[in-house]
């Protein structure tokens, strides 16, 4: 497919913001939406929309299998043979308190450790947190090296006989490094540890096959992989798919039920309590075919392209300071403009249409780390290219004139 | 063994649908017909271990194997249920367990019914289908 | 509004099912959507989105604003001064499931009860029945009079030193009946005892205002009331706003975090962890203000009538078994045809384009009470007819016809 | 008390950023100019208690009162907040207390710097309008 052609499947990349043109680079936030992806939003409430599963009407029959098979078109776009192990939530964070909540009750216990990254986001550190607070538990955290990526051989020296989990992300959203899987699963197979992956930020930019990777947890968010808001992913192997005990609980995950004593399903819906967001699960499967037709292959190369550009071009502004440069990234640039706040910098080039974040980026320990209040954070797609970084680049400097 | 392999009686079967025409009504009709027809399963064999759970209607199946191919009897608390169930065993009933195994059932679909073997249908059939080819399997 | 005027909102009602002119009456499972609700997500995603918060850029201010003005839209129509007391979850049943995992924090021990009603769905029995398994709890069950009612003397007898919450269903999505609220908080105020109104099946039907009728909890779902799936409310005094327990956390509901120690927001926020569903709270925005533009009371008007309409026809027919027969009803009736399989009934009427729904309900202690293993219910929505209402009852002497 | 009142000082404020038309980056300059000579607020009045946290750009805000009315002073981390900090403590200082409780800010749009004021804004700078306001009370 072709660049041009591309842009115009998002109606929104059309708009002018302060009459210039909208450059969007803000997608580790949350991507743009393609037209197939909002069509299939109003085909659903306009020709299927009903409550799924037990129904015997038609519309619900429609809705049931649009539905099923959007689970099905997930498992295949990462590898999964078992269908049933895709369980729909309403996002990353949602999925892995599920999981949290879910280890906590049998599985995890009083003076358990377990290893997370200086590199993660909010939404893995918290979860376990609270869990560490609640009962006494432990977080040992996996340090950086002088450039920013994981230092795996501490990594395998935090392991201990009370190490139960490791949870990790599998794509910086702060600095777009790429953790090395292999070395992940190689030391959490041998010590026969189970581990999260958070895949937030690769499931959008990469070919992501949990057949090969083989975590025991695997989470994402519709809506950072231009599907809709309130739409995510837990992915379970077969032993918690079977073992992990439910928080949540509610209609839609039993056979029996009575006052004294209830009788659960087996499946993914054990772990769907409740009316699904049916239209939005529909939704999420346009949005993996659409990003399929493409290739994911396809995508991680030219987002590297846009990256290994930007990169280059960065480099050359003396303003700058850039966070974990690095060949291999996920579509993600973080830096700063020396004795500038970030928020200055942000609201002068949204004023040039430029969409960007600046903050913390819901990582404040790795911005401790790295001695800084926030960042600034560029953050590509699909749909990006050459001329917007060009022009992001060209507005960049001219801002760090007006400010400096 | 049947006098008649699988798609042959699936042949008939259509032939006995195409009757109907677009007639849905009458169609029905005499999918509950067939239903009230069925022979009932024996009671010790309807037991709680032989249900297969639907969302909403119950099926039970028994299943036996003699020298004619194998002997599945079964039953439905829902009518429209139980006259597909009918249907099923017709075709299936004295066959031997490698037909069945290979049987894909098209007549379902050919006289307008295939939605109640849909995945997603809350009357269990589709898992009756698959708990018969199982026992095929037994006995193979 | 005209009736007519009202139908053409709604787009899916202009379909054909089986030839057959659709007539929806599987309202209580989920209504369908207007177009104000269907372009509010198209809207969104073609010119607003954006991740929300802390965003310096245009859209995502935009989004922020348009989520925000969205929780004081909710507020308003529910009669809620403070709209920090809304807090967006995923439906009905993610909002119960907060409250019972918060609760069950700090405030529940073991040893104490729970009073439940009869008439609950599955939704508001299972969170309650997890924690009573966890932790030696104990759900006491509100029995029904003959008329399926609840019986209020024996509720009051139910209440002891160890009751810490009553969580009873506003409305039966089974029967339809309405909880008498006044008598529920009188006792619950009496005794010091906080109560939690479930409002799945009252929030689509009827007004409510929860200034007056002040519960601790009040919960809904967005796709029952117009609104999209994937999106619902938590309502909380102010009370429980600053004292029930997080139990999901993440992203956006902190001011600092460290892997040592963090500090929480105040508000909804801190309910709120994670990208929100940002789209569909809009659009739940939009259809709130569509049945404002209605009116609710003008709803509950046109819905009680068909329901006396429907039920003074059905009682001629004698081959049906109504439950819960009321002049007070909010859009739900519950049948049987004497000695046939609800399933047919539905599977036959389907044929002629009505959607019911049959079975359980959700409600399997409800059933076990009425000696059923399910029933037929038809529910009803503002666009339905007396018209509608006719047809079904033609059909179901049909059908009937058909299955003796 | 101020020279001028709340009102004569917007409008003054207002034909100052009119000179620059349509010329947003012009008029951006100027405001950071504006930050860049606020004057600075005493070292002891910057700490943490004094702090208004915005998500992003934090705020910190001392008020006294004289007889020339309210005194306020006030500093941002970020210079774009701090050339608004330096327009309302401009539109704010020496008034008193009832005419601070009753100004309504208009210039803040009428210059078209309302986004800066939105209270989804991550800057802290409702929140600093609102503190001016509950110090101005406090003196009533
Ligand atoms: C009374 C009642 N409570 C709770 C629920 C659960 O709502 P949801 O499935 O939207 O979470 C329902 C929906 O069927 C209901 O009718
Ligand atoms: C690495 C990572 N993990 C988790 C999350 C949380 O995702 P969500 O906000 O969709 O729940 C994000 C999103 O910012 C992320 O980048």
């Amino acid at each position: 497919m072709e660049l041009s052609s591309i842009r115009q499947n998002f109606p929104i990349l059309g708009q002018k913001i302060n009459a210039c043109d909208l450059v969007y680079l803000d997608n580790a936030a949350t991507t743009q939406k393609p037209i197939a992806v909002i069509n299939a939003l109003s085909d659903y409430y306009s020709h299927n929309n009903a409550n799924i599963h037990r129904g015997v009407h038609t519309l619900s029959r429609r809705a049931t299998d649009l539905f099923e098979q959007a689970r099905k078109t997930t498992a295949q776009h990462f590898g999964v043979a078992n269908e049933q192990q895709i369980v729909f939530t309403s996002g990353t964070t949602d999925s892995i308190n599920m999981v949290a909540q879910g280890l906590s009750k049998l599985y995890l216990k009083p003076g358990d450790e377990i290893i997370l990254s200086m590199l993660e986001h909010h939404s893995n550190i918290l979860p376990w947190q609270l869990w560490a607070e609640e009962n006494g538990g432990h977080l040992k955290v996996i340090p950086l090296l002088a450039d920013h990526s994981l230092d795996y051989s501490a990594f395998e020296k935090l392991i201990s006989p009370k190490t139960k989990l490791i949870a990790i992300t599998h794509v910086s959203n702060t600095l777009g490094l790429v953790t090395d899987v292999e070395k992940i699963k190689s030391v959490a197979n041998r010590h026969n540890i189970p581990w999260l992956l958070d895949g937030a930020q690769s499931a959008p930019h990469m070919p992501v096959n949990l057949s090969v990777l083989n975590p025991d947890f695997f989470v994402c968010s519709a809506h950072k992989m231009y599907g809709p808001t309130g739409c995510g992913i837990l992915y379970l192997n077969e032993r918690w798919l079977s073992e992990l005990p439910i928080a949540k609980t509610g209609g839609g995950t039993i056979k029996t039920v009575s006052f004294e004593k209830t009788e659960y399903v087996e499946g993914a819906l054990r772990f769907e309590p409740g009316t699904p967001n049916i239209a939005d699960v529909i939704a999420f499967a346009e949005a993996l075919k659409y990003m399929d037709a493409i290739g994911m292959q396809q995508i991680f190369k030219h987002e590297s392209e846009l990256v290994q550009y930007a990169q280059t071009l960065m480099k050359e502004i003396p303003e700058i300071d850039m966070y974990g440069i690095h060949d291999h990234k996920a579509g993600v640039i973080s830096f700063n403009v020396k004795n500038q706040h970030p928020f200055d910098v942000g609201t002068l080039l949204d004023k040039y249409g430029i969409a960007l974040r600046t903050g913390h980026h819901c990582t404040q320990p790795l911005m401790k780390h790295l001695g800084v209040q926030g960042t600034i954070r560029i953050s590509f797609a699909i749909y990006n290219s050459k001329q917007e970084i060009d022009y992001f680049i060209e507005k960049l400097k001219k801002v760090i004139k007006m400010l400096s | 063994m049947a006098t008649m392999g699988i798609e042959e009686i699936e042949k008939e079967i259509i032939e006995e649908f195409d009757f109907f025409g677009d007639d849905w009504e009458s169609k029905y009709e005499h999918l509950i017909e067939l239903g009230k027809s069925l022979p009932l399963i024996a009671a010790a064999d309807k037991t709680d271990d032989k249900i297969i759970q639907g969302c909403q209607s119950r099926v039970w199946l028994n299943a036996d194997f003699d020298d004619n191919g194998m002997v599945y009897t079964a039953d439905s608390d829902a009518i429209i249920t139980k006259g597909m169930i009918a249907l099923l065993v017709r075709v299936l009933s004295h066959q031997n367990p490698t037909d069945i195994i290979r049987a894909n059932l098209s007549f379902i679909d050919k006289i307008g019914l295939k939605e109640h073997l849909s995945p997603t249908r809350a009357n269990g059939l589709l898992s009756m289908v698959n708990q018969m080819k199982k026992e095929a399997l037994k006995r193979l």
